[in-house]
């Protein structure tokens, strides 16, 4: 077990759908709810257009942690987008921890336009999670 | 210089060598590669030929021209990456392999000559071991000019004579690593030499595949350019850059901008091995592509080794070491290639 | 280098962001990114001195792409988009980067928080350096209204729009329209007459030119897009010519067959032919192909035989329509929760354990009894009557957990309606709140407590037995703290309100959504609530949740209203966000097409073809594709990668 | 078994009537053991064909490489091809089919039931052999295959040089199939599906990583894999630069709009990302013919990219790649039940 490191900042990206996952996170603004400042969004239009690439790039990139969040079953804005995103998620989730990326380092959730503290905690316990892996450096490109 | 190194002092004489990076043939994942190897252990020298070949110690696979960076409204600089490695010597290096290397040297200094290759290629001691038989059935260095006991190109060739090697220093830079090792080694009597010959001409006689009237060849290409054979032989191609990236005389480079920030920009210019075979590599950016098929590709490849090269620098571009036989996915076999051209 | 020109402005929003996030900072350190020329702060942004900075900053420096750094893009982007569009900048490139809602508010570290407001914005820039210009999708339009439901808000809806000229087809599951209203005897809080207010839209709606009825109807499909619908209606076979029908009751005389009669609630039978209602729009007789003896003339006959008009052709087979269309009300209704479900009530069990619509029926001139309050089981008249408010209602537990909105008024109206019938019954009301919001209503339930001595219990009734003839309810009154013990003659029960039958049939067949208890979804709660996510699809009454009759027929007027502004012009503009096929990488795999929510992309000659109409710009097609070869306007696979980038650092 | 005489028969028979342009099938090699594929056109040329355990192409690779030929000529030759197909082949021409690449009339599937054995694993066989070089691999009976070393014959049972996709194979016969050759044989009892995939998953995490790190590394990106792969029919790869593809279709906003996910440099980032997209795109697509593992010259395990999510589309989503021409694709369909507890 890594030691945590104090002074160890996450870069995280969260893709988050617009009109669930964003609009959550919208309210966890209005409502002033804190949570650490370690995961920078990226607003796409469903969930279901994430491509496995956005992950594996954000990872080469040097990401410490991918989050990609959507609307719940049955609440998806374009009615299945989430759906298709689940399968394939489930899929890249399976496949990087496979190749030996921490299980932790990736992770989708649910969050919907009500669910400002849903989100805060999501963000909050990932960035906790990661923190305790410490950089991510199994996946980035070396130079 | 000729001497005698019997195989428990071989330690010895890489315990002499302090400051050089020493690389010998190791077996892993079911295929021999050049490894890393620690001064004071002994390499076993039993291999048959590394898969890749031993260009990419001068030529390697990435090389950093320099880095590039450019703040707003600034002129961009540029910082030079010339490589500096340690002096490195590779063990077991085979003698088509290491005729290989001199083809290399004319590339990189033929009308200029390239510092990333040379600042590499200078530092680079080969010590070449003689094959004892051929290593493969697609083996036809000697059809090309070899033999298994070649010296072009190494700085030292030795062979195996059981409990011990004849080690012969052929280059200044060879006897040099000889010299620093000299208390391992003993000196080769007539007897010694004598058994040497006896090996090398026994590994000589083993039959190998041949090709047909090599010299015949390049006419025989010029002639039959627009030649149907082409699409023929290359109809199970599948196009992709084992061959030539296996190869240790094929040398073509792809140089790239890497981008790692956008704003402000910064990268490195790299140059990266390239492939003959791959569909890009003529491909221009109208989107005509004067290599458009498989058929051409292999003609280039062909063309480049037993034509142009042989115009340019009067040698082919092969030294007969077969991994392009051995390896290609589908069976593609540049010697039935050669015969198929050359015949009438 | 880029040779783009792009103007970053930052917003203090107050001190709402700048007391986080060093927004000087913010712009400074963007100034310095590829391609920016432009890089201010001020203090509000959205202010107009704040547009007019945006304006003239397009202006006076040719910007080509604009990102404002403010708050989210669900409040200012328009605002922005349209004051770039003032300087001369397309409105599709500008961007909008949200540092206050996912970056001021939740944060405390300054130094963090103007870190991340650094990455949100310049993610933003990458973003908006290669958004290309785009002009919304003009598409022409079918000055058509389909109605889905004949019931009062589907009536009201049609009257409305074919009054402003728009053709409306109104289609209804029922051989009749007017639904549940129907039924009723008496409204709250007036107490007038539910048919006789009725009955003059639904002749309204029969002889109106512009609305085409379409009754034993059923929507069987619709495809197509907001403005350019296609639906295809299937009508069941009309055995009884409405044209010629005389209304002389000569065929039910004769007709062999008596089931019971689903508009009295079960309490009367009827013949298999028959009219629903003296009321009956259309104003005709209706064979009940379930219930007659074969349609055919050797087994029966006898209806045909007796009609002297001939109205009646048992040859007669369904048929199906296709009509296009250029919005859709959805008006599907409400269906009360199942008696069969309230056991614990002792509903379906007990014949004198009524529904409320049961009692309708009851009190109704129109209705089983011709309007005499009596007990199903013997005929008398009931003396004392326990009425049991929220059956299936505000019930997580067990049944719903919503509140059903209009129980506490037509149970006090029951009461009161018992009362005028019974004077010297008795009437009892368990409740657990009374819930009388709305002009007149709080009124109408104290006359009811007041004025004609109904008993209001608080409290739950916890058991309901048959005793010598009677049924005992068991309660407690919780006010009091007594338990409570009534034998009635009779229990009607407000059984709780849900959506129609048909109404999650018809939700997928128009790919709308439902909510959790199966009620139409509205596109927003509060600011678009007779929108359903899909546009050109509006939902009116009681299939979007429970409500009364004043309420359901303004949002049908409402629904009515929003359907009229968009067809009032002859194009309507589609957002130009779709996705676009890059034709040299497509193989034709079809997995686009299987993806696709809005069947927006087929295959013409092995390619991938969007329907830019149909799309709604989600991406799934572009997160599906394998060879990259479809992107979403504006939100390329290559702008994900730049805005990774910079989200990275890089 | 196999009648290779009525094999030979069929395709000269489908020559001789025209009902196909030409037959891919095996013959014997020049290069060593293994067949290489061959495309017959001459109904006399079928006495070339072969079939025994040096069988390993796909051969299904070879409709795609024609109908991309086809698609690029003025003079497109739309008449059908026949194609030799082992099961796994006929399952990637099933998803070829799935996917729309060609129509059921342009091919004609020449089934070859594997029955109890399968193809051999040149490496395996390699080691058992110490150096020494077979000349032949046949068929022996249910379980073994005879092995030609130079005048010697010897039988050794298959399980030991079988070929790991093979020892793992559910479906040895082409359920997709136009004629089959062969006994169809529904189950076998070898080892068990995913053995490889699931004894890597038992290692941790972190020696997963050091193991793959160390293949990432290795990475010669000579994109074999790709190549051989009949799933990787892409125009263009969306990994790499070295396919890029223009036609005249292509726009110049689509050419500047090209994203480099991968730089061209090996490495082990560059390369990670390269093999795992790659996966991620062969996922519900990926028939195991082991084709990648085979070809790859520093013997990456590509496998156990592919097995593993092989393996979860079948235990969470019931999908088998090749099973059914008609189903739609493991990432373009859904089910509500379909894993949900991994999601916050």
């Amino acid at each position: 077990m890594t030691p945590v490191q104090d002074d160890f900042e996450p870069k995280i990206v969260a893709f988050l759908c617009k009109w669930c996952s964003s609009a959550g996170s919208d309210l966890a603004g209005v409502s002033r709810l804190q949570y650490p400042p370690n995961a920078v969004p990226i607003q796409v239009m469903c969930s279901g257009s994430v491509s496995p690439l956005y992950i594996m790039s954000a990872f080469k990139k040097g990401a410490d942690g991918v989050l990609v969040s959507g609307c719940h079953p049955g609440d998806c804005h374009y009615m299945k987008g989430n759906y298709f995103a689940r399968r394939r998620l489930f899929l890249v989730q399976k496949l990087l921890n496979f190749v030996g990326l921490e299980k932790d380092r990736f992770r989708m959730s649910w969050v919907s336009a009500a669910e400002g503290a849903k989100f805060a905690e999501v963000v909050g316990d990932f960035v906790r999670d990661i923190k305790a892996l410490g950089p991510q450096r199994r996946l980035k490109a070396r130079r | 210089m000729e001497k005698i190194l019997c195989k428990e002092s071989f330690a010895g004489w890489l315990a002499a060598l302090k400051g050089y990076d020493l690389y010998a043939p190791a077996f892993a994942d079911a295929v021999w590669n050049h490894a890393r190897i620690e001064a004071g252990t002994t390499p076993e020298l039993d291999h048959t030929n590394t898969v890749r070949s031993v260009k990419e110690f001068a030529f390697p696979q990435r090389e950093v021209f320099f880095r590039f960076e450019q703040t707003k409204g600034g002129a961009p600089t540029l910082t030079a990456t010339v490589p500096d490695p340690a002096p490195t010597v590779i063990f077991g290096v085979r003698p088509c392999d290491g005729r290989a290397m001199p083809r290399n040297d004319k590339v990189f200094a033929a009308e200029f000559k390239d510092p990333y290759y040379w600042a590499r290629r200078d530092k680079l001691t080969l010590v070449g071991l003689a094959c004892a038989e051929p290593h493969s059935p697609n083996c036809f260095c000697q059809a090309l000019g070899g033999a298994p006991d070649a010296e072009e190109g190494l700085d030292i060739l030795m062979t195996d004579l059981g409990d011990r090697y004849h080690v012969k220093g052929v280059t200044g830079r060879g006897i040099e690593i000889m010299v620093r090792g000299s208390d391992a080694f003993d000196e080769a009597r007539a007897a010694d030499k004598k058994q040497v010959q006896e090996r090398h001409a026994a590994a000589r006689a083993v039959g190998q595949r041949g090709v047909n009237d090599l010299g015949k060849i390049a006419e025989a290409i010029r002639q039959r350019f627009d030649d149907a054979l082409w699409q023929d032989m290359a109809r199970t191609c599948i196009g992709c850059g084992i061959c030539t990236f296996l190869c240790p005389t094929c040398h073509c480079f792809d140089i790239n901008d890497e981008v790692i920030c956008q704003s402000p920009c910064s990268g490195e210019r790299v140059r990266t091995w390239d492939n003959c075979q791959f569909a890009d590599f003529t491909m221009h950016t109208s989107g005509h592509n004067p290599r458009h098929d498989l058929g051409a590709r292999l003609r280039q490849r062909i063309s480049h080794k037993f034509l142009y090269f042989v115009d340019n620098h009067g040698t082919q571009q092969c030294t007969g070491c077969g991994r392009c036989i051995s390896e290609c996915p589908v069976g593609i076999d540049i010697v039935r290639v050669l015969d198929t051209v050359s015949q009438p | 280098m880029s040779a783009k020109r792009t103007g970053v402005f930052v917003c203090h929003c107050g001190n709402n962001i700048a007391a986080t996030v060093d927004v000087k900072k913010v712009a400074a350190e963007l100034g310095k990114d590829d391609g920016v020329v432009v890089a201010r702060d001020y203090v509000y942004m959205c202010s107009d001195p704040g547009q007019n900075a945006v304006i003239n900053a397009v202006k006076d420096n040719k910007l080509d792409s604009v990102v404002i750094s403010c708050c989210s893009p669900t409040l200012h982007e328009k605002t922005f988009r349209d004051a770039s569009e003032q300087g001369g900048l397309n409105g599709f490139q500008c961007e909008i980067a949200n540092i206050r809602e996912q970056c001021a508010w939740v944060h405390r570290d300054r130094d963090q928080a103007t870190e991340k407001a650094i990455r949100i914005t310049r993610s933003a820039i990458r973003r908006a350096q290669r958004n290309v210009a785009l002009e919304p999708i003009g598409v022409p339009v079918t000055r058509r209204v389909l109605v889905i439901g004949g019931g009062i808000a589907g009536i009201q809806a049609a009257l409305d729009l074919a009054n402003t000229g728009l053709e409306v087809v109104l289609v209804e599951k029922q051989p009749t329209i007017g639904g549940h209203m129907l039924q009723l005897s008496e409204t709250f809080p007036t107490l007038d007459c539910s048919q006789c207010i009725l009955s003059p839209k639904m002749v309204e709606v029969s002889k109106h030119p512009k609305i085409t009825l379409m009754v034993q109807s059923e929507v069987e499909s619709v495809s197509g897009f907001v403005g350019n619908f296609k639906a295809r209606i299937k009508t069941k076979a009309i055995y009884v010519d409405p044209e010629v029908c005389k209304i002389c009751d000569d065929c039910a005389n004769v007709c062999p067959v008596a089931v019971p009669n689903q508009y009295d609630v079960g309490l009367t039978n009827r013949r298999a032919i028959h009219i629903p209602f003296a009321q009956a729009i259309p104003a005709t007789y209706t064979l009940d192909e379930n219930a007659c003896l074969g349609l055919n003339p050797v087994v029966c006959g006898k209806c045909a035989d007796a009609c002297e008009a001939g109205a009646i052709n048992y040859d007669k087979r369904p048929t199906v329509k296709e009509i296009d269309i250029g919005a859709i009300v959805v008006a599907t209704g409400f269906d009360l929760y199942a008696k069969e479900k309230l056991g614990e009530y002792g509903a379906g069990r007990y014949e004198d354990v009524l529904d409320g619509l049961q009692f309708e029926r009851l009190c109704s001139a129109s209705g089983a009894t011709g309007g005499h309050v009596l007990r199903p089981s013997d005929h008398k008249e009931p003396k004392e009557v326990v009425f049991i408010q929220c059956a299936g209602s505000r019930d997580p537990q067990t049944h719903c957990a919503y509140c059903s909105k209009i129980c506490c008024m037509y149970t006090a109206k029951h009461a009161t309606l018992y009362k005028h019938h019974v004077p010297d019954g008795q009437a009892y009301v368990f409740y657990i709140d009374i819930r009388s919001g709305g002009k007149g209503y709080e009124e109408f339930v104290q006359r009811t407590m007041e004025d004609d001595g109904v008993v209001y219990l608080r409290g739950r009734v916890s058991k309901v037995y048959e005793k010598g003839g009677k049924i005992r309810v068991l309660g407690v009154d919780t006010l009091s703290g007594r338990n409570v013990e009534i034998d009635a003659d009779m229990v009607v029960l407000a059984q709780a309100m849900q959506p129609s039958k048909g109404t999650a049939e018809v939700a997928k067949i128009l790919k709308i959504g439902r909510d959790k208890d199966g009620f139409l979804a509205e596109a927003h709660p509060k600011l678009r609530p007779v929108e359903s996510v899909t546009a050109g699809i509006f939902l009116a009454g009681t299939a979007q949740g429970p409500k009364d009759i004043p309420e359901t027929v303004t949002q049908a007027s409402a629904a009515a209203g929003k359907v009229i502004a968009l067809l009032s012009k002859d194009e309507l503009a589609h957002s130009p966000t779709v996705a676009k096929v890059k034709y040299s990488l497509c193989t034709g795999c079809e997995m686009c097409v299987d993806a696709c929510p809005y069947e927006a992309i087929r295959l013409v000659d092995g390619k991938a073809v969007v329907n830019e109409v149909l799309c709604e710009g989600c991406g799934t097609c572009s997160g599906t594709c394998l060879r990259a070869a479809i992107d979403v306007k504006n939100v390329t696979q290559m702008q994900i990668h730049d805005m990774i980038s910079a989200v990275m650092g890089g | 078994m196999v009648e290779i005489e009525e094999l030979r028969a069929c395709a000269a028979k489908l020559l001789d009537e025209g009902k196909v342009k030409a037959v891919i099938g095996y013959r014997r090699g020049s290069a060593g053991l293994l067949a290489e594929p061959c495309v017959i056109d001459q109904p006399a040329d079928t006495e070339s064909l072969i079939w025994d355990p040096g069988c390993v192409h796909n051969l299904a690779l070879y409709l795609v490489k024609d109908k991309k030929a086809q698609a690029a000529s003025k003079t497109p030759d739309k008449r059908p091809l026949a194609v030799v197909a082992k099961g796994c082949d006929s399952r990637a021409v099933a998803v070829l089919l799935q996917e729309n690449f060609f129509k059921r009339e342009d091919v004609v599937v020449i089934g070859v039931s594997c029955e109890g054995t399968g193809v051999v694993d040149a490496r395996k066989l390699a080691a058992k052999l110490k150096g020494r070089t077979a000349s032949q691999v046949e068929f022996d009976g249910a379980d073994g295959f005879k092995v030609t070393i130079g005048n010697t014959e010897s039988r050794v049972p298959a399980s030991e040089i079988l070929a790991d996709r093979c020892l793992e194979c559910r479906a040895p016969s082409p359920v997709l199939n136009d004629v089959l050759f062969g006994t169809a044989v529904e189950q076998r009892e070898l080892a068990m599906p995913f053995t490889a995939v699931k004894a890597a998953e038992a290692a941790s995490e972190e020696e997963r990583w050091a193991s793959w790190e160390h293949h990432f590394d290795r990475c010669l990106r000579c994109f074999a894999c790709r190549s051989v792969c009949p799933m990787c029919y892409c125009p263009e790869c969306v990994v790499d630069s070295t396919s890029f593809v223009i036609t005249a279709e292509t726009s110049a906003e689509d050419k500047a709009n090209r994203v480099r996910w991968c730089e061209r440099s090996a490495g082990s980032g560059e390369s990670a990302l390269y093999h795992l997209t790659r996966a991620m795109h062969l996922a519900g697509r990926c028939v195991d013919c082991g084709e990648c593992e085979r070809v790859c010259p520093v013997n990456i395990p590509l496998r156990l990219l592919n097995t593993k999510l092989e393996m979860e589309a079948f235990e969470m989503f019931e999908y088998q790649a090749g099973r059914d021409v008609s189903q739609a694709s493991l990432l373009s369909s859904f089910r509500d039940e379909d894993p949900n507890s991994f999601v916050r």
